[in-house]
């Protein structure tokens, strides 16, 4: 029942909600409580939940959602779940980071219109993603996947009467409808290849092949080596890598605590998670890995180039979270999933933190977003600064912060993954790898002096969220006090909203260093699907083949082993991004304007993304859109006329039926009498025929 | 056999004019116009024939109609109870007394219901 | 032979409905108004007594056509129904100018006509649970008469406006022509045979050794015809359609709901009854032909007619038609394979019954708690309660933004009737194509999905008229809350499930209408060993059937 | 013929039967008084009870003409509820023609 009751609370959180607003309104404002009592609930229940799993796995149904055929060919999905060590990494994340989100955007959001129903798709999104994460078949994960892309899509709507927020929206669902598409096929192969869409099965059944492979006999198939590819699709769609990532920096729209716990926590880390949960599909195709591992080193790169050169606030961090999950794909691709959830929870952490202290900074700049018209704001908002500074630390990799240990494990096992294979390409990736980590420390303190240090200055932002700003921090004030003047001068949020970022920052920076000594993401992983497979017969615990870490090996470099190779290396390099930063941005600003100015163009055209969008538009949208004029055309002529062809026949004939509903008794019955007759008549023939 | 038949004859026609006869001595005498025109159930014989009747006259009716058919169920069961009750039947006539009680209840039941309504009362 | 006291023994939901029936005209004769005021709660404890006792009394095992499911399963279905149904239709003797000039501080027993509404109400509901339970030809002719006798007084005396009267004169004609047509059948079925019990009658009809389909006689035959065409009536199927939206038009709206799926629902019992006597997996072909061209020409008659309409109680009158039409393929579509989700044709108009029925009273109940403020003078448009019902399109404006339940529940009625996935009306249509298609009739899936098609284009239009319309003149006013009363609540529970029962968990309502067809194993404590033997002999699943047919049961119909 | 007539048989009564229901069914459609078409659809409860009682005889069962009694019920039934309709009709428009009541048509 517990593990039931975890989606379904807030579920049922976002039901009441719903009603309160249809037949209480006055009852509106306890929206934001009901949803983060709910989610906090569920918090509560996971780690209940994690004493009983262990290191195990708990399987349980809820009720049999889909059902028919019998026999051999019977297809069930249920409402069931698979829950694993992975399974409760997860779950504390979504439900212990979404929590605290929720407790902030209650300040966040207080005195918005529509702040119950921000509330309301905020349950609904963790009902969709405990779903995802807990589902023990493809479909249901499926239906969780469609579901937080639906609150995805909501959420960044939000602001439904700003067209760039609908725009985004739009652009959101339909980018990841490519990715779905690629997923689903995917499914459908999965079913159609093992013949069960029941993720512990499909898992055995590959893993046994993969144990046939290892031994020599038995072949990988096409529809193997197929499978993985269109499961990637699916999850690149989702989790924002290219080429399908452009839709992840126009989600900004949203309101901010959105785009942290959607767009940075959790929602886009399920493309890493599927890979995580279906390893084996992935490693029984030999190109799977390797091209997960490109495209997430060659994604970390770009959108670290891009976040280099964004003077928008929520933007840099946009980009930083495509980089950061490009990181994560590296990871899995690697085989280092360890290192791959290690980062996604750290990440949580600190993108959450980011995201949050940006929402507050936006707050009370009356939205403005624009870092170069912001400097020296730590005397207004002390508190936001220092919490910032720690978000940032983490992110930069700074040592012993949370970054910095699950970064270096990603970098790390990739350098060792290609010591081992002696594959030139891991060496190209690490390197890309290592380069971007110097460039996360270095865009990231650059937006934190630019915003925090040197000379005081601001302009209050065009747009009025102002309803929300006043009553967010003039919460004792009275609500007369809401005219639509913008603020004077930006100041502190209050602690009902700075209170979680407290948490958040604590688990920024030590979060890393606990789960690190205790290994407890390490201990998960390896009792989890997402154990990397060992074969038996090759292995020397043979008979613990999940071990105490798969890295009882070492892999040397240049004479060194290669984790603390690349511990020693990411440290010098954070250190020296922020640095540089620090100097380029606060001491000898003049340097950073001269460089701009040199490299102008360079600059803006990173700036547009690269043109990656109007590349996007020439090669895909433009085509299509021609095609669609011709398709029009074609409607509009052929099939258009005939349709009002076929629309019309049912009128004529129905206006030619009429008559006969005269109204009058006598001809009612003749009709009756005739129409007996003539089946009568009909019966007789067929008789006779 | 013929001596019953004369017997229940005498019983009858003794029945009827004793009533009659009843009636005469005991009944209060008044004579008059209205008393002595042509009882035809209480409506004015004299006008035209074509002028509607009261509405109660049609519901009594059609009472009268719905109880009427009741007792066509009446004899087929009076036809074979004789049967079932006597030596050569199955022993069931009291079940079947039972269950023609409950048809019975059903019409008065009816019954009660139209009393109620107020289908009998004629001010 | 099964005697009467078994019969009887079989018969304890009608007998508790018969007692409550007469507790409510007793009730509502009282001269205490607050025994008055009991006379719903008698009637709805009374079919939920009714509904437990069909439950208790459990699956006949012994039935002579062998389809004791169907017997229970239409029992509980009609009983379901018609507690939603009760509260559609409750405070609508109340809210009548007679009754509330009987209540007045004198109470007028010949006025009031509150105790025999709902006996009534009861009564036709019975005759349904007596038509699924006939087992004799005489039994069945009766039921179906106890269905809509009722009908034809629920019509007249619900409303004061003189069409109710017209329609409850047309109803009655027409269907007394259309009970003489079926008697006729029945008559000739009987000379076929000897028989009026359905056992020996299905015994008497010969079965081709060639075809192993079912060889009437001639006569036999044309009585099967006959029974056929007259029970098409009850059904609102062509060519005994004519009446159907006169009739729904001029009645109250709540009894335009009652009247929209009561009698459909004994109509597709009887016609279920009557063709098993031929064997419905085996009917010969003269009846398969005469079904498929009822099917064709009443779905296409009632949609293409629905299409033209404006009224909204019309619009639903035909659409009724037209759902009869898609169940007529139904009952052609034979039995398919024991323990085969898709293929049984009969089985998927049980449960299409129940999404139809769900999605009907919704939408009625959605027009019963509405008033058109068209008609200023009134006079004309306001029935006994003072409500103008007769909506128009135009009317349901932008509904949604006015009360989102009512608009919600309009919503999702359409969207079920028009089988939108995964409501149960797609579900419905999904299994009737299913079984259509098994038979290996493509050409009437054509036909109805075509119908389909044309059926959504008045169905979305209300649909969309409840979001995004706006009405030229002022649109319908919403009655206050204590005239919409209990007709809220119904509609919230019909579209409620019209949304769910189609989505059960593991689909067991769709399961149970399909298992309602398969053979019941004599009970098990009667003799041991016969029983395995049969039990080998039919499926290894019986019992197991016959365990899930026990317990699911219970949840064949979702409790409101 | 003669013979045929002088003795009945079973397709006597039944046509018997039919005709007095097709009588029924045109008599229904032809005329416009509310009691006759009425009187017309007992005429054709009546057929088919000349009908049931034919086969009875014919099958040597009384089931037949067990089936006639409940018929005439239900056709004393429906014949109370015919005349409360028609009478009701008649006080509002004082007129039996049925014809008169098309005001729902379409």
């Amino acid at each position: 029942m517990t593990p039931t009751l975890i989606p379904w609370i807030p579920a049922l959180a976002a039901a009441t909600i719903g009603l309160i607003s249809l037949f209480r309104s006055e009852w509106n404002r306890f929206a934001g409580a009901l949803c983060a009592g709910a989610i906090g609930l569920s918090f509560v229940l996971t780690l209940w939940l994690s004493s009983s799993v262990g290191s195990g796995v708990v399987e349980s149904g809820f009720y049999d959602w889909i059902s028919f055929g019998s026999g051999d060919n019977a297809f069930h999905a249920g409402f069931s779940w698979f829950i694993d060590p992975l399974t409760v990494v997860m779950l504390l994340v979504i439900t212990g980071i979404g929590g605290l989100i929720a407790v902030y955007a209650h300040g966040y959001m207080k005195g918005d219109p529509g702040y119950w129903r921000f509330f309301a798709y905020v349950a609904l999104f963790i009902f969709a993603m405990t779903t995802l994460v807990m589902a023990d078949n493809l479909l249901l994960l499926f239906l969780g996947w469609e579901g937080v892309g639906l609150c995805s899509y909501l959420l960044i709507g939000y602001y439904y009467e700003k067209p760039k927020a609908v725009a985004a929206a739009k652009k959101a669902f339909i980018v990841n409808r490519v990715g779905d598409f690629g997923f689903l096929l995917g499914i459908f192969l999965c079913y159609q290849h093992y013949g069960t869409l029941q993720i512990s099965t499909m898992l055995e059944g590959a893993r046994e092949t993969l144990a046939a492979v290892a031994h020599g006999h038995g072949a990988v198939t096409a529809t193997d080596v197929w499978i993985p590819f269109l499961l990637m699709v699916g999850a690149f769609g989702k989790s924002a890598q290219l080429p399908l990532y452009m839709w992840l920096p126009d989600a900004m729209a949203g309101p901010t605590p959105v785009s942290a716990l959607v767009h940075a926590a959790t929602m886009v880390t399920a493309g890493v998670y599927l890979i995580a949960r279906c390893l084996p599909l992935f490693e029984l195709s030999p190109y799977a890995l390797p091209t997960v591992a490109t495209v997430g080193a060659v994604t970390a790169l770009f959108a670290a180039t891009i976040a280099l050169v964004s003077n928008d606030l929520k933007g840099v961090f946009a980009y930083s979270t495509v980089s950061q999950l490009g990181y994560m794909f590296l990871g899995v691709g690697c085989l280092s999933t360890d290192g791959a959830v290690f980062h996604l929870v750290t990440h949580a952490f600190f993108k959450a933190l980011l995201f949050l202290t940006a929402g507050s900074v936006m707050h009370a700049l009356a939205g403005q977003l624009n870092i170069q018209t912001m400097g020296g704001l730590r005397h207004k908002m002390p508190v936001t600064c220092w919490l910032m500074f720690a978000g940032c630390l983490a992110l930069a990799g700074v040592p012993l912060t949370a970054g910095f240990f699950s970064k270096d494990l990603i970098l790390g096992d990739a350098l060792a993954y290609a010591v081992d294979h002696g594959s030139v390409l891991f060496f190209a990736l690490t390197f890309l790898g290592v380069v971007t980590a110097f460039l996360t420390a270095f865009y990231t303190f650059r937006l934190w002096f630019t915003v925090f240090m040197g000379e005081e200055k601001f302009e209050m932002g065009d747009e009025h969220h102002a309803a929300d700003d006043h009553a967010g921090d003039h919460a004792d004030e009275a609500d007369a006090a809401h005219d639509d003047h913008a603020h004077d001068a930006p100041h502190e949020m209050p602690w009902s909203m700075n209170g979680p970022l407290v948490v958040l920052a604590a688990g920024a920076l030590l979060a890393g260093l606990v789960l690190h000594f205790t290994g407890g993401i390490e201990h998960a992983v390896q009792h989890s699907t997402a154990a990397v497979f060992v074969d038996a017969a090759h292995s020397q615990h043979a008979g613990d083949p999940a071990g105490d870490h798969g890295g009882e090996h070492h892999a040397y470099f240049l004479g060194v082993d290669a984790h603390v190779f690349m511990q020693v290396l990411s440290s010098i390099l954070a250190v020296a991004g922020v640095v540089l930063a620090a100097f380029v941005f606060w001491m000898k600003r003049e340097i950073a304007d001269k460089a701009a100015a040199r490299f102008d163009k360079l600059i803006r055209f990173a700036r547009h993304e690269y043109c990656i969008n109007e590349i996007c538009d020439a090669a895909v949208v433009l085509p299509l859109r021609r095609l669609g004029a011709l398709f029009y055309a074609v409607d509009r002529l052929i099939i258009n006329s005939v349709m009002d062809l076929m629309g019309g026949l049912p009128r004529w004939l129905g206006m030619g039926v009429r008559p006969a509903q005269n109204g009058r008794i006598q001809s009612y019955g003749l009709t009756m009498v005739l129409g007996v007759a003539l089946l009568a008549v009909l019966v007789l023939v067929a008789t006779g025929g | 056999m013929f001596g019953a038949v004369g017997v229940l004859l005498l019983m009858a026609v003794s029945f009827g004019v004793g009533n009659i006869v009843l009636t005469h001595l005991l009944g209060p005498s008044r004579k008059g116009e209205v008393k002595g025109t042509v009882y035809e159930s209480g409506m004015n014989p004299i006008g035209s024939a074509r002028r509607r009747f009261n509405v109660r006259f049609y519901i009594v009716a059609m009472t009268f109609l719905l109880f009427d058919v009741e007792i066509v169920f009446f004899y087929p069961w009076a036809a074979t109870f004789t049967k079932l009750g006597g030596p050569e039947g199955d022993g069931l006539a009291g079940m079947f007394l039972v269950r023609m009680l409950f048809f019975l209840l059903t019409s008065v039941i009816a019954f009660t219901y139209a009393w109620r309504k107020g289908v009998f009362r004629y001010d | 032979m099964p005697t009467i006291a078994d019969k009887l023994a079989g018969l304890w939901p009608e007998i508790v409905m018969l007692l409550g029936a007469v507790a409510c005209l007793a009730a509502g004769l009282s001269a205490s108004a607050r025994t008055r005021r009991l006379t719903p709660w008698i009637a709805g404890g009374t079919m939920a007594l009714a509904w437990i006792f069909a439950l208790w009394t459990g699956i006949d095992a012994d039935h002579p056509l062998g389809l004791g499911g169907v017997v229970t399963y239409v029992k509980c279905l009609v009983l379901v129904l018609g507690l939603v149904l009760l509260l559609v239709c409750a405070g609508v003797p109340e809210g009548l100018k007679q009754t509330a000039a009987a209540e007045g501080a004198r109470f007028d027993p010949g006025l009031s006509v509150r105790g025999e509404f709902y006996f009534f109400f009861l009564l036709s509901i019975t005759g349904v649970m007596l038509t699924a339970g006939a087992t004799d030809l005489v039994w069945l002719f009766l039921a179906l008469e106890l269905t809509s006798l009722p009908t034809y007084v629920m019509i007249a005396m619900t409303r004061d406006r003189t069409v109710a009267h017209e329609s409850a004169v047309k109803y009655f004609f027409l269907g007394a022509l259309s009970a003489a047509m079926f008697l006729y059948g029945f008559a000739l079925i009987y000379g076929a045979t000897g028989f009026t019990e359905f056992g020996p009658i299905r015994d008497a009809v010969a079965v081709s050794s060639e075809t192993g389909l079912s060889d009437p006689s001639p006569l036999m035959l044309m009585g099967i015809v006959l029974s056929v065409l007259g029970l098409c009536f009850k059904v609102a199927a062509v060519p005994m359609h004519v009446y159907t939206a006169d009739v729904y038009q001029g009645a109250a709206t709540p009894v335009t709901a009652f009247l929209a799926v009561v009698p459909k629902v004994a109509g597709f019992a009887a016609l279920i009854m009557v063709l098993h006597l031929l064997g419905l997996d085996r009917l010969p072909e003269p009846v398969l032909y005469l079904l498929g061209a009822i099917g064709v020409l009443t779905m296409t008659v009632g949609n293409v007619l629905a299409f033209v309409q404006t009224n909204l109680k019309r619009v639903m009158a035909y659409s009724s038609v037209a759902n009869s039409g898609y169940m007529m393929l139904g009952l052609m579509a034979g039995l398919g394979v024991p323990g085969n989700a898709l293929g049984n044709g009969p089985a998927a108009v049980l449960f299409f019954l129940l999404a139809y029925g769900f999605g009907s009273i919704g939408a009625f109940a959605v027009i019963a708690a509405l008033a058109a403020q068209r008609s200023p003078d009134g006079a004309d448009h306001t029935d006994a309660t003072g409500v103008a019902d007769d909506l128009e399109y135009d009317d349901l404006a932008g509904l949604w933004w006015r009360s989102p339940v009512l608009g919600g529940v309009m919503l999702v009625s359409m969207l079920t009737l028009v089988g939108m996935p995964p409501l149960s009306g797609f579900m419905g249509k999904f299994f009737l194509i299913g079984g259509v298609l098994n038979a290996g009739f493509y050409g009437l899936v054509i036909v109805l999905v075509i119908n389909s098609a044309i059926s959504a284009g008045y169905y979305l239009r209300i649909a969309m008229l409840t979001f995004f319309g706006e009405s030229s003149s002022a649109p319908a006013v919403i009655l206050p809350e204590g005239r919409r009363g209990p007709r809220v609540v119904g509609a919230v529970i019909a579209g409620i499930a019209g949304l769910l029962i189609g989505g059960l968990p593991g689909n067991s309502v769709v399961r149970n209408a399909r298992e309602a067809f398969e053979p019941v194993p004599a009970p098990a404590s009667a003799e041991p060993e016969t029983v395995q033997a049969a039990a080998d002999e039919s499926t290894a699943s019986a019992p197991a059937v016959a365990r899930s047919q026990a317990a699911g049961l219970a949840d064949a119909v979702p409790t409101p | 013929m003669l013979l045929a007539l002088s003795s009945p048989m079973l397709s006597h009564y039944l046509l018997t039967g039919a005709v007095l229901f097709v009588l029924g069914l045109v008599g229904f459609i032809s005329r416009r008084n509310m009691i006759q078409m009425f009187l017309c659809t007992e005429m054709m409860f009546q057929g088919v009870v000349v009908t049931l009682v034919a086969f009875s005889a014919f099958h040597g069962n009384v089931t037949g003409q067990t089936f006639v009694i409940f018929v005439l019920t239900i056709a004393a039934a429906e014949a109370a509820l015919a005349l409360g309709l028609v009478v009701l009709l008649f006080r509002h428009r004082r007129t039996l023609d049925a014809s008169a009541w098309s005001a729902l048509n379409g």
